[in-house]
């Protein structure tokens, strides 16, 4: 289990494949890997958004991240785990989150990977502030939740 | 005792302060924290609180030397 | 929305790099990918396996491919989504299936991918049969639910 | 009529044939084209049946020129 906070674009397939490589006395065992890759959109809620700055909060925003990855080790089968999430400014179409799940079967990988997502959407300290094309900046309210359609 | 706060996101803009040090003599609950150090500003109805960078409910106690932080909902991911 | 089969090797991460350079114009509107990647383990019901043959009914799996794909294309919101199938002889470790979708929002992504690897476990015409260590070749019997524990 | 018939995997194996021309004056279901060309092979329970590359049920009929296609569950993924 590695979880990653960075202030530099990353290339989320790059990343995979380096802790894969790093890792290859467990690769015979995971039949399934299930990814989610969360990349930054030019428009939102209707607006064009040029930018985007991540804040955070250093020291809980690891714990929190590690603390959700062990929930999920421990409810699903889980042969390893890949979190990394950017902060700092953005730009369009650069990676904010990747969550790789590595596991023997394919329900547990993808269960796991969206229960990671799902409470990091909700509760890991990450904020964010958009750059409009439009009219300045703002704050992102809130997320919504993933289960739900929308 | 002594308590460290901080501020994130809008509720930084809001307050204007990104942290506070607050001494204080008598036990306080978290919900108490803010209003000491926030007497103008009405705590924002979503707001959220972690003490020691854990969670914590408005009517938890502090102790001496504990980190509080105030923050809105996260929006990450 | 491209379907394959290959009957070589093929580096699922590559394949989605590739895939998303050719069609930079999606990219913007792409908040989420969600990927899947089924690879080849190197034992199965406790028996150790060097190696697998994945037979095919040419023709007929690339159309029940895209029938697959196109459903979850008309039942999710998704902007493009991949898949790519091998077949022939295979070894440990190499990649048998990917499964990538891109979506403005998460949960679309994540449906999405797992109704096209459930669909595509119980009905795309796909036969495995193993080598094992122990004891000659053994075709595989039925595929379980990926909705299922185990 | 006539009919194409296939067969897959581990029921290629069973039937001992890749595939047979059955050549025919009557309607037949999918399941009697199994009959007419496996006459000493029961049908094995679990065996899917597809007609033109599109699954079919057993009592369905076929039309001349059609290609019928026998093999067992898919192990596919």
């Amino acid at each position: 289990m590695t979880v990653k906070i960075t202030d530099r674009a990353f290339d989320p397939y790059q990343e995979i494949q380096a802790y894969q490589n790093a890792r290859t006395a467990n690769i015979g065992a995971a039949g399934a890997s299930s990814i989610f890759i969360g990349t930054m959109r030019d428009f939102n809620d209707g607006v064009g958004v040029t930018g985007m700055t991540l804040d955070y909060y250093p020291g809980m925003t690891e714990k929190q991240l590690e603390k959700i990855v062990t929930e999920a080790q421990s409810l699903w089968p889980v042969i390893d785990s890949l979190v990394i999430h950017r902060v700092g400014d953005i730009l369009p179409h650069e990676s904010i989150v990747l969550v790789a799940v590595w596991s023997s079967h394919r329900g547990d990988a993808f269960d796991a990977t969206r229960y990671i997502m799902e409470a990091l959407k909700s509760t890991v300290p990450f904020w964010k502030k958009e750059r409009l094309v439009t009219e300045g900046e703002r704050w992102v309210a809130h997320n919504t939740s993933g289960y739900k359609a929308g | 005792m002594s308590i460290k706060v901080f501020y994130f996101a809008s509720l930084k803009d809001h307050v204007g302060r990104s942290e506070d040090d607050l001494t204080y003599t008598c036990l306080l609950t978290v919900k108490e924290v803010w209003t000491h150090v926030n007497a103008d500003t009405a705590l924002p109805g979503n707001t959220l609180a972690a003490v020691n960078m854990e969670y914590v409910e408005f009517d938890d106690m502090v102790n001496d030397g504990d980190v509080v932080a105030f923050f809105p909902p996260v929006t990450g991911g």
